[in-house]
């Protein structure tokens, strides 16, 4: 199959990115090239990937990278990076519950790690430690069974006890506190946080110069259908021929959906229906106070979870909101939880200020985990349903779609998540340690 | 059993004073009947109470406080005097709700201005007259609460589950205090 | 805080209600197929657009009910506050409560998803 | 140097309070009513902060809330917005960010290096070696800016409130009075909301007249019953009106939260100064018109010694006769509505020299005063949807359309004489408390509980007011020099022009990128220029490039305000205070507090398995099931058979979701003819209730069951042990004779002294025992009688711990514990529960496939060494390698039987008895565990129970 790929015209070779280029610019007062181009759309291409976020973008790479397939357009409705990928709390891990999860991640973590390096780009990966605190005996429990199947999987990922807690985030009040005592942790080293719109413009960036075509403010309004047995050709048996944009029609036999948010609708488009309902999750931010809180530190009983950034923030998540919408409003009553779970486990920070909170979608799944590979409609893929794991996925999902699409087969790592799962009754048992998987 | 009184889930003590603006009553020790009946049986004539509103039947409070249940409050004695002869045919359930339920009392002019610190139900004339039954959460625990005043001065009558009785009071005591509360 | 239009009880926070989710009928359980099955199970129409779902008032009538709903821009039809919205006529159109209907006349039995 | 002035006629200090503090680490005072800002420039100090990025001294730029310069530690309170708070007596206060001192600042040294430090340069370089990362990662983290969090403080009172007022008022200058006190005139209930610390707007710091009528609109809206909180900001506006409050003036709370269900808001913001980009614009010294006239007039403060004012409109001229009378020399006013500009101000670090004007001109000057022109803080009509659209023109956004439960007044909508827009805002406030008419109607109307309302819902009041008009005003954003944009981020305009070039082209991806707006001021002062310079870099109009979208909240709320009364109910039966009173360690199970042991749990087995234990299983789930149509409900709900129980008896049931996963358990027995009560297990005591009622209400409300939850109605003790039944028949006249009342029955009858107690005979221990449900109220009374009954017998309590122990011995499973989310029924060895033959019930399909399906069996094993207890989720795997093949779901040391034993869930290959499991323990060591026959350890044939 790899024989029908094109590539387009390389790009010019990118500006380096290092101190004695930047010392140098500083001193001519040279500017820096554009991290991406312009192109006008063409009329076909090989492959068509819906939503320009982490996921896209990696692919996109990926297959420019890994497989040479540079006939490939990106298209996104709004900005490059807009959606769930500048709105998730850049963390990353990969001490999940499941086998299947664990090796995919734990593929995830590792392209993160060397993300600056390949990309070019200072990610600003900071692998500090993330610890999941158990407040019951049952929580403890699962964090027992997530350290003993990470360890048997090589992840460095181990229960500790309060006072190794304390040791580690000095904030957390660790006393037999009446209502929420802090048990034990789950601490896994190598989780950390990221830059996450570096992540972006780096894999965008990558991308655009293997010969990839950016196109933003570019929203798909039908996927284009043939021989399906739905309506309209759609379905089941058919065949993907493009996809029609509000800047027109675009020819292409494959069209890859990689959107957050919108993966249900994008995918109706083609006759596919997926087992996805739309849940807004919200986040927020302090103001900037002096770093005191060296690790990612997460609650699930207390749905909330939090990290400091470089420059002094705390950044908040929670669990998804239960309304089912496509409705972005923050909402007071998730702010008042937050803070009141957050003084619960650092009773110290009252004073802190809440500065801004803001909501990304999640496509959540039946077992909280992803829809990926082939659909019954020959040419249209998915890389969807992530939930709330998005951002940590998209390195090593962006890596094996491209091997998907460029070898037209399954690869291993994404077997367990396709689609058929939910006819045959095969789910992923990640939804089980998943009240708040962060 | 004559010599057994019913405990009450509130335990700890707590000092009385004469001049709070509200006082708290611990009401556990009443007697209540919850009654569900179906469409069309005779109880419902009996109760003659709609959802939503309660009355004074006599010495005992009658309250409708879901569309197909109603709680019969007062004095052991009164509940069980007027509940000797209402007539139970038909798909009719009764509970003695009186180990069910936690009762609390919150009388005086600033309640409503208390109870708008746990609560977030509009407790405006309009919205919730003398009478009016409703239920909602009170310091995130779900109550049925029935407006029901005394001599003109507002009172809330509040039902709990029993195990968050002290909790509950607990919280109400906290609510109350920027007013001046007391336990009566 | 959004406010939902209980037929019983009347408007309510949305902290006081559960959404149950989508309103999908049952297949016969004894005829249904592994494919059948798992779409009632699993599949959900997901539109952002206008949505049959059941709630269940958790802290006031403990009712379950349908109600419609704009998943895009969480309007209920019988909107319980006017003019929330921006953009839709939402206001003059339909009435609630206040028309003669009974409290809980629109209420339509329905079967409910596994979801527990 | 700035100083106290001669009293002012407005001044709101009160000289006869003089208030020591620390500023800097230097004695001070100031006087009641000054802020934090205006008492350290009274005291002669005018550099307040050094910037994020480049350590440049910074001094007051807007002298209020939003001040991006004015940051300070105010003891253990960071981040304090100096240019509002209150000055208190004593504290102390010191500067942020600065390292030693705010004199001597060593990380100044990035100015040198600033032309190197371009957008986004943190991208661009540390990426090799990448193994020392870190090591920067630690250097750049010490240059956080904002203050220091003490992570001992206290947490200190904070409470909330809900409120349902008519109206709301965002915003207390003239417009927002008026609204007010038109919407109160009306009859509305009205909550008016101030920022500032008195109502009156911009007319606190105006002219005699204009205080005059700010004062007497003030003393008529107070007078009309308005609620007026100052000092209070609507921090947001979500669905439904659901208008967000917080009060930082409230007597008891540091900080309270309120939370409006405003039937309509009105927004009277007003406008926010907007700063001035040229070179030098971030010198101390450069100060907003608004700035030194709120210095002048409320606190007396003279903010400099020669002035040069560039002014496009009134505030501008009106600041050049406030500087006059404070005996500021003006050095030069330059007409920003003609030809005039600046281009640069000059001097050291810390003070400006001169100013360089348009025409080559250099005046010298300390302070400059600028007027170019206002931002709109449309936040809240933001969050209400609404998208405003730009007027270049005026150089300023209005708003598009809002909500009809949202209105807008006041500079927001336009401008006017004080006349106009006075006029403007009690037309808005009497359109506002119509509506609220309206819809207060409905709401009552829909109601159940609510009085009844008369007549027809009235119409909705047509808006009928006479629009503000807009004032023509030059777009001033950037002069021909480049400056600061976003002064708390330390972001110029040059680094957003070429942040665009480089392809951060869209207002969103250039504010991600440059961090622009990011900061503490969230845009208010920083996204209009942001917005210009990015047009002007694309060649495109404002209106063209957009802006972007304010998030909540309008402005920062404390984490403690926000949370409020920390509310986490918990619950307790009625015999906690006696397990208090006796030593129990508690343990949280769910809301509830519950004994976890009494001191020793092996001894409280013992105990049990020779004389007689009671527990209290209170949380225990009970709902009372009455009508002729249960045993339907049943069959629905258990994937067992309810046709045959008789009256008397109890069955145990197993419950699946429509997955067949496994959900709850529990027994269930039949009273009466018509009533049964069912028990769940205590986390799914809620869930199950719910799920009944799901099922009833929705596919089959033609049957005849009422579910009603008795939980804690009924105090439970279970009463366990080959004594139990001597000990019962002390205290009871039901007849206990095995043959009267057999395993798997329910007696209802008197138990010391209480009536209407419910007893079956079933338990999770093993033993002979009884399961007591006794009235609540009388709960501790029976439990203090069995122990006195039972003293001789060795009665004893015995707490979670030891009947977990107990029920592993006995092989009995724990939903949630050993079957997880993915554990259907088959996996739990009941299929004989598992009815197919019944015409319906819930998960029938998914059961009848899973029947035939190789699912993982849950099976009991021992340990090949007796002593090692595998901790509970130690992982089994194939010999010699790390595939995962199962896990130990329950482990614990068994008293009993000397040895250690647990439950396991294994693939079907391994579940036959006698195979051998390698399990992993904690410390990476394997050890082996064998598959037993039986669930149970101990007494397989159940002789113990049926006794």
């Amino acid at each position: 199959m790899a024989g029908i790929f094109r590539r387009n015209g390389a790009g010019d070779a990118p500006a380096r990115y290092s101190a004695p280029q930047l010392a140098r610019k500083g001193l001519t007062g040279e500017e820096w090239p554009r991290v991406w181009r312009d192109h006008e759309i063409k009329p076909a291409y090989d492959v068509i990937i819906i939503g320009g976020g982490v996921h896209g973008l990696a692919t996109a790479y990926y297959l420019a990278t890994n497989h040479g397939i540079t006939n490939v357009a990106v298209l996104d409705k709004g900005y490059l990076g807009g959606g769930g990928s500048g709105r998730n709390t850049a963390i990353v891990r990969s001490n999940y519950l499941t086998p299947e999860g664990v090796a995919f991640y734990d593929r995830s973590l590792s392209l993160y790690n060397s993300m600056a390096a390949d990309l070019n780009i200072n990610v600003m990966f900071s692998e500090r430690g993330h610890l999941t605190l158990a407040h019951t005996d049952s929580a403890l429990r699962t964090m027992h069974w997530r350290a003993e199947v990470n360890k048997l999987q090589g992840i460095d990922s181990s229960v500790i006890d309060p006072d190794e807690v304390k040791k580690l985030a000095p904030s957390l009040d660790v006393s037999t506190h009446p209502r929420y005592p802090i048990l034990g942790a789950l601490y896994h080293p190598p989780g950390g946080i990221i830059r996450h719109d570096a992540v972006v413009w780096g894999y965008a960036r990558g991308a655009d110069h293997r010969g990839v075509h950016l196109h933003q403010k570019t929203e798909v309004l039908d996927i284009l259908v043939e021989g399906g047995d739905g309506p309209g050709g759609k379905g089941a048996g058919g065949k993907v021929t493009g996809v029609r944009t509000n800047k027109g029609d675009i020819s292409a036999p494959i069209v890859v959906n990689c959107t957050a948010g919108w993966g249900s609708l994008i995918s109706n488009m083609a006759g596919v229906k997926l087992p996805i309902n739309t849940h807004p999750l919200e986040a927020a931010v302090t103001e900037p106070v002096k770093v005191f809180l060296p690790t990612v530190v997460v609650s699930g009983s207390l749905h909330v979870y939090v990290s400091q950034t470089d420059r002094g923030e705390l950044v908040f998540g929670a669990s998804v909101d239960p309304l089912a919408t496509y409705s972005m409003r923050g909402s007071l009553s998730f702010t008042e939880e937050l803070a009141g779970h957050i003084l619960e486990l650092m009773p110290g920070i009252s004073k802190m200020r809440l500065l801004r909170q803001w909501a990304g979608l999640c496509d959540m799944t039946p077992d909280y985990s992803p829809i990926m590979g082939f659909t019954p409609v020959e040419g249209h893929l998915t890389d969807v349903g992530w939930g709330t794991y998005g951002f940590k996925a998209g390195p090593v999902s962006g890596e094996q779609m491209a091997e998907c699409i460029a070898t037209n087969t399954t690869p291993k790592l994404i077997a367990p998540f396709a689609l058929e799962r939910f006819s045959t009754g095969q789910l992923v048992g990640e939804k089980g340690a998943a009240a708040v998987g962060h | 059993m004559s010599d057994l009184t019913i405990q009450s889930p509130v335990t700890r003590s707590y000092s009385t004073k004469t001049d709070a603006a509200i006082t708290l009553t611990d009401e556990t020790a009443q007697s209540r009947l919850l009654f569900r009946a179906g469409t069309g049986t005779p109880i419902r004539a009996a109760l003659a109470q709609s959802f939503g509103s309660s009355r004074m039947s006599g010495d005992v409070l009658i309250a409708g406080s879901r569309p197909d249940e109603w709680l019969v409050l007062g004095e052991a004695d009164a509940v069980a005097a007027w509940s000797a002869d209402v007539p139970t045919e038909g798909h009719v359930s009764l509970v003695d709700w009186t180990h069910g339920r936690a009762q609390f009392r919150l009388t005086g002019e600033p309640v409503r201005g208390a109870l708008e610190k746990v609560c977030g139900l509009d407790w405006s004339n309009a919205m919730t007259p003398d009478g009016a039954v409703t239920s909602g959460s009170i310091a995130k625990v779900t109550c049925d609460i029935i407006r029901n005043d005394v001599d003109g001065v507002p009172s809330y009558l509040i039902l709990v589950d029993r195990s968050f009785g002290q909790y509950l009071f607990d919280a109400l005591l906290d609510a109350g205090d920027e007013f001046g509360i007391t336990v009566g | 805080m959004l406010l939902v239009p209980c037929p019983h009880c009347g408007p309510r926070n949305q902290s006081d209600l559960r959404l149950v989710g989508a309103t999908v009928p049952r297949p016969d359980p004894n005829a249904t197929t592994p494919e059948e099955w798992g779409d009632y199970l699993y599949l959900r129409d997901n539109p952002a657009d206008w949505i049959e779902e059941t709630w269940y008032c958790r802290a006031g009538c403990r009712r379950y009910f349908t109600l419609t709903r704009h998943q895009g821009t969480n309007e209920f039809r019988n909107p319980p506050m006017p003019g929330d919205k921006v953009g839709t006529a939402t206001y003059t159109t339909i009435s609630v409560g206040s028309s003669g209907s009974q409290p809980g006349a629109n209420i339509e039995p329905h079967t409910t998803g596994g979801a527990s | 140097m700035t100083e106290r002035l001669q009293p002012q006629s407005g001044e709101v200090i009160d000289r006869s309070t003089p208030l020591p503090f620390v500023w800097n680490g230097k004695e001070c005072t100031g006087y009641v009513g000054d802020t934090i800002a205006s008492a350290i420039m009274a005291n002669g100090h005018r550099i307040f902060a050094r910037s994020m990025k480049y350590h440049r001294p910074r001094g007051l730029l807007t002298a209020d809330f939003w001040d991006p310069n004015a940051f300070v530690q105010v003891d253990d309170d960071p981040n304090v917005r100096s240019g509002h708070r209150l000055l208190e007596v004593g504290v102390t206060v010191s500067p942020q960010n600065v390292w030693p001192s705010l004199d001597v600042d060593v990380k100044a040294a990035n100015q040198l290096v600033g032309r190197f430090l371009s957008p986004g340069f943190y991208y661009k370089t540390f990426i090799h070696p990448q193994k020392l990362w870190p090591a920067y990662e630690k250097v750049l983290s010490t240059f956080a800016p904002g203050g220091e969090v003490d992570i001992e403080t206290p947490l200190a009172y904070h409470d909330k409130r809900y409120t349902h007022p008519d109206v709301v008022v965002a915003g207390g200058g003239p417009a927002g009075m008026a609204a007010a006190l038109a919407a109160a005139e009306a009859g509305a209930s009205v909550l008016l909301v101030e920022h500032e610390h008195g109502l009156g707007g911009h007319l606190r710091w105006g002219s005699d007249e204009e205080r005059a009528v700010a004062a007497d609109l003030e003393a008529k809206v107070r007078a009309a019953g308005v609620e007026v909180l100052t000092d209070s900001t609507v921090t947001g506006r979500y669905e439904d009106n659901w208008v967000g409050i917080v009060q930082r003036s409230h007597p008891i709370a540091v900080e309270r939260l309120i939370k409006a269900r405003a039937k309509t808001l009105v927004v009277a913001a007003g406008l926010i100064e907007r700063p001035y980009v040229f070179a030098g614009n971030d010198r101390p010294g450069v100060m907003l018109s608004g700035a030194v006239r709120r210095l002048i007039n409320l606190y007396a403060v003279k903010p400099g010694e020669r002035a040069v004012v560039f002014s496009a409109n009134d505030s501008g001229d009106a600041s050049v006769a406030d500087l006059e009378r404070a005996g500021v020399e003006i050095a030069a006013v330059v007409d920003g509505r003609t030809t005039g500009n600046v281009i640069a101000t000059h001097g050291s670090q810390k003070a400006i020299k001169s100013v360089e004007l348009s025409g080559g001109r250099t005046v010298e000057a300390d302070l400059l005063v600028t007027a170019v022109g206002w931002t709109a803080p449309t936040s809240l009509l933001n969050m209400a949807g609404d998208r405003p659209v730009y007027d270049p023109a005026v150089a300023r956004f209005f708003p598009s359309g809002t909500p009809d439960n949202v209105l807008v007044t006041g500079g927001l909508a336009g401008d006017g004489t004080l006349d106009q827009l006075i006029e403007h805002g009690s037309a808005t406030g009497s359109l506002a408390a119509g509506r609220a008419v309206a819809i207060a109607h409905r709401l009552q109307a829909a109601t159940v509980r609510a009085a009844a309302v008369e007549g027809a819902e009235p119409d909705l009041a047509a808006d009928v007011r006479t629009p503000l008009g807009r004032d023509p005003h030059p777009e001033l954003f950037r002069s021909t020099t480049h400056g600061i944009v976003d002064y708390s981020e330390d972001v110029g305009s040059k680094d957003l022009v070429s942040a665009a070039k480089e392809g951060y082209d869209s207002v969103e991806l250039l504010k991600r990128y440059t961090t622009a707006t990011m900061g503490p001021a969230q845009g208010k002062l920083e996204t209009v220029n942001t917005v210009a310079v990015l047009a002007e870099a694309r060649g495109e109009t404002i209106a063209e490039v957009g802006t972007t979208i304010w998030r909540p909240p309008y402005a920062p709320i404390t984490l403690g305000a926000l949370a409020g009364r920390i509310f986490e109910p918990e619950r307790v039966s009625s015999i906690h205070p006696w397990h208090v009173a006796n030593g129990a360690k508690p343990i949280l199970a769910g809301q509830w507090i519950r004994p976890e042991h009494y001191g020793d749990p092996a001894g409280e087995v013992t105990n049990v398995r020779t004389n007689v234990g009671i527990i209290d299983v209170t949380p225990l789930g009970k709902l009372v099931l009455d009508g002729p149509d249960v045993p339907k409900l049943l069959n629905l709900l258990y994937t067992n058979s309810w046709n045959k129980l008789d009256v008397g008896s109890v069955r145990y049931g197993l419950m699946c979701a429509e997955d067949g996963v496994v959900m709850d358990d529990g027994v269930t027995g039949r009273l009466s003819e018509n009533r049964w009560l069912m028990t769940t297990t205590s986390s799914g005591a809620g869930s199950v209730w719910e799920w009944a009622e799901n099922w009833l209400q929705t596919a089959h409300p033609d049957w005849e069951v009422f579910v009603t939850p008795v939980t804690t109605a009924y105090t439970s003790i279970n009463v366990a042990g080959p004594k139990s039944r001597e000990l019962m028949s002390r205290l009871t006249d039901i007849d206990l004779d095995p043959d009267a009342f057999g395993y798997m029955k329910v007696r209802t009858g008197e138990i010391a002294g209480v009536d209407d107690c419910i007893m079956w005979r079933i338990g999770f221990t093993g033993e002979l025992s009884y399961e007591l449900h006794v009235p609540a109220g009388y709960g501790l009374h029976v439990w203090e009688a069995l122990l006195e009954a039972g003293a001789d017998l060795g009665v004893a309590p015995f707490g979670l711990e030891a009947q977990r122990i107990m029920r592993i011995e006995k092989g009995h499973f724990i939903v949630g514990q050993d079957t997880d989310g993915l554990t259907k029924a088959p996996t739990t060895g009941l299929q004989p529960l598992i009815k197919l033959d019944k015409d319906d019930f819930v998960g029938k399909p998914e059961l009848t496939w899973a029947m035939e399906q190789d699912l993982p069996v849950l099976v009991s094993v021992k340990m090949t060494d007796k002593t090692i207890v595998p901790p509970e989720a130690s992982q089994i795997v194939r010999p010699g390698t790390n595939e995962i093949l199962g896990r130990i779901t329950s482990s614990r040391y068994s008293p009993t039987l000397g040895e250690s034993i647990g439950l396991a869930q294994v693939p079907p290959e391994l579940a036959s008895a006698g195979s051998e499991l390698t399990v992993v323990l904690t410390s990476g060591e394997r050890t082996t565990a064998v598959v037993q026959e039986h669930h149970a350890h101990f007494d397989p044939e159940g002789a113990r129970l049926r006794v």
